[in-house]
């Protein structure tokens, strides 16, 4: 068999089982579970061949040829639409971790929705949605990629709203469907930009055909002061924001934690979300072309600005829940954000290399909680926890993994190597002159204290201590078809740094093969840069804010946990530990004020309009502000943002009310008519400009 | 110079916009169906003048065979037997009127490519050509993939069009 | 001959007042056969380019067999609509159905 | 030239003849042509209508004779020996007699229906192959033939609907309804069949078709025979699919309205359809004009053929006459759910069998097969198709008969 049709196999258990379930096996649980299973493992098995198959032919050979297979679609006169599958090492590094989270993800749902009523359709479901992960990852093509990219959003609504008789369940997918709709509006006018000016979309020839990027970068667009390429490529980085949940439209991704925790784990951490970055780690040669000053090419100054922004921005609220998903799901936004503030700064590896650490940890992290929750009888306020270390020693020391690998613990982690090659760029960056770099650094090496702060806060206050309720007393281990899935999970995520281990760093570095990763997926480009060389400085500072954090978190809530009744811990910091905290945080602080003063002062004003007691924290101490701040962000986030779109839309809805109503007659031929009025004014307009008149 | 295809086509040309013309004025539905077909059969006509006697046969096929067939019926299902008299047009009349022209008028303009204006074809059609679209409809490389789309999408307007006009109990 | 030109004004024609029928007629039934009209034009204009610009490209003949399918399920799905339409409101005058406005 | 080689190629040899009297009437070459072609037509159109005026009094006598009847007899009349004359009488007759046109109907379209089925009808006719290519003994061979006819007769709904629904009268609609819906229904196994000829021969022209059959296609291919037998019954409307009509229930369905030769227009085009189904069928499955000496005298292949046609025309007249009429909704189910099925897998099945007979013959000794091996397969394959669909049906009997009984049992208890 050869690898280009292996490619076009793996695609197909996951279709045949989402449609065999549907249509035939919808009434026998076990059956569908066993397809979607079967067809799980069956797209493993390939996948996992073709990346044994790319390792072997190294990296060099499969980043010159990639592996490229086409299947005419829609033959039109002289041009043809084509489907086709596409093989480089970028490719081979994504369908390593998309198999396996899958794979793991799918035999963890028999044990979470056991016993759910839509059980037949859950495993359809995300049998569709691999179907579209593995097509967006084997697209040779924009408009195959954009196919597949709104299958998963298709998917993304139907389980977010899986449970739908809760109300809270539907609005949020409604609300993440239109959320993502934003950014892939620009997406697709970015895919339909790069058509008319190129002619084609495939990856083969906008993103490596040198002549074409040239030409690109030196077009002038219709934008003023933009090139062809800076603004297609600021239009496909509006999908990755919806898509990748960056600032300003995160608003979904907290609420999509409505859905099952399998969902959450699949779509929101691991897979689906990751696409968004694929797409920019994808585009990367579009993006960066035309790179001259060392701030970099518009798309990427946006890129950092919002990457590392978001990064810090959803730490900080992380910092402030208590709702064990809400945290991770914010712990998500952030680490997406580092991964799009790499490729700000040009970390293109290293963004692919936090991408696939991120997955498996993210995953093990969120089927950890889902195993929590299980164990709580579905409860997920992690004030009502505490204790579970005992009860669920499995869930503990796997989660432990997984919380440690988000803060970036020194060495034996996969975060730390992904997250110090992503600051270890920064900082190059940084230390060459560019703002932005500074800018990004700095942020995301705050970002990554507090990362390790909330994780520590979290394993804290679920596992450590005494059960603070009834449900947490009566907790117990989750059957095998959890557990399993998460030691895997737990493996990947301690030892896949190790692929990446920088060469020159003692003894490790020649252990592991002299950072394999960075030469295997950067041929992706076909001119590879080096990679650093070591620099003691960031990874000293990025050890020590890891360590830091964990420390801090356990300091302040594994040190003396927590004991019942004691509901808010943020206002028994504000009580009896204030000092304490205060000398912990001033450091922060200061960096919140200076970075991000407009959005705090907005923050504290909206919070002492919505809450008059808390704002008296912020007054008294300045560490109250950090962890407050977080719960500010919060606010803003669900006030202003959400709030500005809802007023948005209100506000349209009342034009449309207060107007004549007039294109709203419902009645079928005035709208022919509207039709018929613009295509005769297209046709027009397109004749005129044909014969030059 | 007149030449016998020259009338041929001006008589089947008539035979199209004339039935055209009937479906829309027509008063009655069923004759505006029977214009119709009148349209349909000219069409056909020139099919057979562009040496494509395949697809004239198709249109009889399925245009006036099938499209028809359903709408006539249609119409006696709807309208009782004769159909009551009543306003034929909306409203829309002016709207309608406008479009026209501008379209007829678009068209006028736009046809004035010169390479449309010549009356000799680029080539004789292949003899067989019904073979090679027959393999090229079965063709991975051509268009079996639009031809299992469309076998598809038959299937599902059969069911559809049972589910949707079935009575419901 | 007849110069290609005269078929493209006449399916350009065909297709107007099938438009026409489709923006002015007052019955579902009678817009349809405006669709109808309109949809052979589009089939009378590829066939003609075919015959007189390229007549081996098979493109062009596969095109208008998928667009004699599209026809085709149009009027069946869309008489079905109509039936339906009829017995839930017994009527089938498009300027009686304006359920869908604001 | 002698009279015997003049007839033999009777009608080449009349064109050329009547060609020579029109140039030599001053006609131009162009000119000539269309007359001749015109003349033929004529011939061709003539033809049917001629047929008919002896089948009809054949089908009666026959029906007659199935009912212990006389049929038409000369007794006391003047209609020739054995009545033969008997059609001509009755054509006269309804010459003769009033139309009547009934109140609110649509005078226009109300006439231009029986003009219609009959040009349909006749129309059917110009693709007819009567003789070999060259004998000058088919109107136009054209490339689509059997295709040609299919969708001609798609026109006959026309007819049809438009009587219905002019007449202004209930029966002729229903009339209309059922007839039209009955013929789309067996359109699609009809069509389905027809592929299988087309396939074997690997055309649809009607020379071609007759050229592919050394082994008539009812050899190779007797369910796809049988199966477009069936649906060509139901076509020309012939018990027992005599639905359209059924006197007893809706009264002559859609032409109830229809008096004198309007209503012989459609009397006469239901002779001529089944004539020319007849001949059709002929075409595919029975060979054609083949048969011995037609290479030295052409003619003969119009006897043949004509033979071979009176023969399916003697076959649905003894249906006629034998058959009673079954319910409306058992004949729709008839055609969807056991002729259709049925047509589809004997197009999946003669596809495959042929296709490996092919490969399979090809590595063999001798590099082609021959055609007699290929029909041995083809038949073999149908011969099980067969069986298996019979078993099926016996299985599906069975259990209905346990549900029926089971009823039974129930109410009695």
């Amino acid at each position: 068999m050869t690898l280009d049709s292996m490619a076009w196999l793996i695609l197909v258990p996951p279709v045949l089982s989402f449609w065999l379930i549907v249509l035939f096996f919808n009434r026998w649980k076990r059956l569908s579970h066993g397809i979607a299973i079967g067809a799980a493992f069956l797209s493993f098995l390939l996948a996992q061949g073709i990346v044994v198959a790319g390792l072997r032919m190294g990296g060099e050979r499969l980043g010159e040829e990639p592996i490229h297979s086409l299947l005419p679609w829609l033959p039109t006169g002289t041009t043809v639409l084509s489907l086709g599958v596409w093989i480089d090492p970028l490719t081979v590094a994504l369908l390593f971790f998309v198999s396996i989270t899958v794979l793991a993800i799918f035999v963890y749902s028999v044990g979470y929705m056991h016993g759910d009523p839509k059980y037949s359709r859950f495993f359809a479901f995300i049998s569709l949605f691999a179907f579209g992960m593995f097509g967006l990852v084997v697209a040779d093509d924009l408009l195959m990629l954009f196919i597949f990219w709104e299958i998963m959003g298709l998917c993304s609504y139907l389980l977010i709203g899986f449970w739908y008789h809760k109300p809270s369940a539907y609005r949020a997918a409604v609300k993440a469907f239109l959320t993502t709709r934003i950014g892939d509006v620009f997406m697709l006018l970015g895919i339909a930009y790069l058509y008319s000016q190129t002619g084609t979309l495939s990856y083969d020839v906008l993103f490596r055909d040198h002549a074409v990027l040239h030409q690109l970068a030196t077009t002038p667009s219709v934008i003023g002061g933009l090139s062809v390429a800076a603004l297609a490529g600021l239009l496909l980085f509006a999908g990755t924001v919806g898509k990748s949940a960056q600032f300003p439209l995160h608003v979904w991704l907290p609420d999509a934690m409505e859905g099952p925790t399998p969902v959450s784990a699949m779509i929101h951490a691991a897979t689906m979300v990751s696409a968004g970055v694929y797409l920019v780690i994808r585009a990367f040669p579009l993006l960066s072309v035309g790179l001259e000053s060392a701030v970099g090419t518009p798309p990427m100054l946006a890129m950092g600005l919002i990457g590392a922004f978001t990064a810090f921005f959803a730490a900080t609220i992380a910092v402030a829940q208590n709702d064990i998903k809400r945290v991770l799901a914010y712990s998500t936004i952030s680490q997406l954000g580092y991964m799009i503030a790499a490729l700000g700064v040009g970390a293109y590896v290293a963004a692919a290399f936090h991408l696939v650490a991120h997955a498996f940890f993210k995953a093990l992290l969120f089927l950890g909680s889902g195993s929590v929750i299980v164990g709580m009888h579905h409860h997920q306020d992690m004030m009502e926890m505490g204790g579970l270390r005992k009860k669920m020693p499995i869930t503990f020391w796997t989660f432990v993994a997984g919380g440690f690998a988000l803060s970036g613990f020194p060495i034996i982690t996969a975060g730390f190597w992904s997250k110090d090659e992503i600051l270890a760029q920064a900082f190059h960056a940084a230390q060459s002159g560019s703002w932005l770099g500074w800018y990004v650094y700095l942020l995301l090496a705050l970002g990554a204290l507090l990362t390790a702060f909330y994780t520590m806060r979290q394993i804290s206050l679920t596992f450590l201590g005494e059960p603070r309720s009834e449900h947490a007393e009566h907790a117990h281990e989750t059957p095998w078809t959890m557990t399993v899935p998460l030691i895997v999970l737990a493996f990947f995520a301690l030892t896949f740094g190790f692929v990446g281990v920088p060469e020159d760093f003692p003894l490790l570095g020649k252990l592991f093969g002299g950072n394999f990763f960075h030469h295997f997926v950067g041929a992706t480009l076909m001119e590879e840069e080096a990679p650093l060389p070591l620099n003691w400085v960031p990874l000293t500072i990025s050890i020590v804010f890891a360590l830091g954090g964990l420390f801090l978190g356990w300091w302040i809530y594994g040190r003396k946990p927590l004991k019942a009744g004691e509901r808010d811990p943020l206002e028994r910091a504000l009580g009896k530990l204030h000092t304490v905290l205060k000398n912990k945080y001033y450091v922060d602080e200061f960096y919140n004020w200076a970075f991000i003063q407009p959005t705090i002062r907005l923050g504290a004003w909206v919070y002492k309009w919505i809450d008059r007691g808390v704002i008296d924290g912020i007054l008294h101490t300045a560490a109250a502000a950090a962890m407050a701040s977080g719960r500010l962000f919060g606010w803003v986030d669900r006030v202003v943002i959400n709030g500005g779109v809802d007023s948005a839309a209100r506000g349209i809805g009342r034009m449309g009310d207060e107007g004549r109503r007039g294109l709203q007659t419902g009645l079928v031929q005035d709208y022919i008519f509207i039709l018929a009025v613009f295509v005769i004014l297209f046709v027009l307009v397109y004749f005129v400009r044909g014969a030059g008149l | 110079m007149v030449t016998v295809q020259q009338v041929v086509f001006a008589l089947f040309a008539l035979m199209t916009v004339g039935g055209a013309v009937g479906v829309v004025a027509a008063r009655k539905l069923f004759h505006a169906a029977l214009w119709m077909i009148l349209s349909f059969f000219g069409v056909a006509g020139l099919y057979i003048l562009l040496e494509a006697p395949f697809f004239a046969a198709l249109q009889l096929f399925i245009y006036i065979g099938g499209v028809a067939v359903l709408i006539v019926m249609a119409i006696m299902v709807t309208r009782g037997i004769m159909g009551p008299k009543e306003p034929v047009f909306t409203y829309a009349v002016g709207a309608a009127g406008t479009a026209f022209a501008f379209l007829v008028m678009l068209a006028l303009f736009i046809v004035n490519v010169p390479a449309w204006m010549g009356s000799a074809p680029t080539g004789e059609v292949a003899p067989d050509g019904m073979r090679q679209l027959g393999r090229a409809l079965v063709m991975p490389s051509a268009f079996l993939l639009p031809f299992e789309v469309a076998s598809v999408l038959l299937l599902a307007v059969l069911v559809g069009a049972l589910f949707i006009a079935r009575e419901k109990e | 001959m007849v110069p290609l030109s005269w078929y493209l004004l006449l399916s350009a024609l065909l297709f107007a007042v099938g438009l026409y029928a489709v923006m002015a007629r007052r019955n579902l039934i009678g817009m349809l056969m405006g669709l109808e009209l309109m949809l052979n034009a589009i089939n009378l204009t590829l066939i003609a380019f075919w015959r007189y610009l390229h007549p081996y490209n098979l493109g062009f003949q596969a095109l208008v067999i998928f667009v004699l399918v599209v026809a085709a399920s149009e009027a069946a799905v869309g008489l079905a609509l109509i039936l339906a339409v009829f017995r839930l409101r017994e009527t089938e005058h498009v300027d009686e159905l304006n359920l869908l406005r604001w | 030239m002698n009279v015997l080689q003049f007839v033999a190629n009777l009608f080449v040899n009349v064109g050329a003849w009547m060609g020579e009297v029109l140039h030599g009437w001053g006609l131009s070459p162009l000119w000539t042509a269309i007359v001749v072609k015109f003349l033929a037509g004529l011939v061709v159109a003539g033809g049917p209508l001629a047929a008919v005026l002896f089948l009809i009094w054949y089908a009666r006598k026959v029906i007659g004779r199935i009912q212990d009847r006389m049929g038409p007899t000369n007794d006391g009349t003047a209609a020739g020996p054995f009545a033969l004359l008997q059609a001509v009488a009755d054509a006269i007759k309804m010459l003769t007699k009033e139309f009547i046109f009934p109140h609110g109907r649509d005078k226009v379209v109300f006439l231009i229906a029986p003009v219609l089925v009959v040009a349909v009808a006749v129309a059917i006719w110009a693709v007819i192959p009567f003789g070999p290519p060259d004998a000058g003994m088919q109107f136009v061979d054209l490339n689509i033939g059997v295709f040609y006819v299919v969708a001609l007769a798609s026109l006959t709904f026309f007819s049809m609907l438009m009587a219905g629904w002019s007449s202004h009268n209930k029966y002729a609609n229903l009339g209309a309804f059922r007839a039209v819906s009955m013929i789309v229904s067996y359109e699609i196994p009809q069509m389905l069949a027809l592929l299988v000829p087309v396939m074997l021969a690997g055309t649809m022209g009607m020379q071609g078709l007759i050229n592919a059959q050394e082994v008539p296609f009812i050899v190779m291919a007797p369910i796809p025979a049988l199966i477009y037998f069936l649906a060509m019954t139901a076509e020309v409307g012939r018990l027992p699919f005599e639905q359209a009509e059924a006197d007893a229930e809706i009264v002559a369905g859609y032409f109830i309205e229809y008096s004198g030769m309007l209503f012989g227009a459609f009397y006469l085009a239901e002779f001529i359809n089944n004539l020319s189904a007849s001949f059709v069928f002929s075409v595919l499955f029975l060979g054609g004009w083949r048969g011995p000496w037609v290479e030295q005298a052409p003619i003969l292949g119009l006897v043949w053929l004509s033979l071979k046609a009176f023969l399916v025309f003697s076959v649905l007249t003894f249906f006629w006459g034998a058959m009673p009429r079954l319910r409306i909704d058992h004949i729709l189910g008839f055609s969807w759910k056991f002729l259709t099925p049925l047509a589809l897998v004997m197009l999946m099945v003669t596809a495959l069998v042929d296709k490996i007979v092919q490969i399979v013959g090809e590595r063999g000794p001798s590099p082609s097969v021959s055609p007699w091996t290929r029909a041995g397969w083809l038949f073999l394959a149908n011969a099980i198709v067969a069986l298996v669909t019979a078993w099926v049906l016996y299985q599906v009997e069975k259990r209905q008969r346990a549900q029926r009984e089971a009823r039974r049992f129930a109410v009695v208890r």
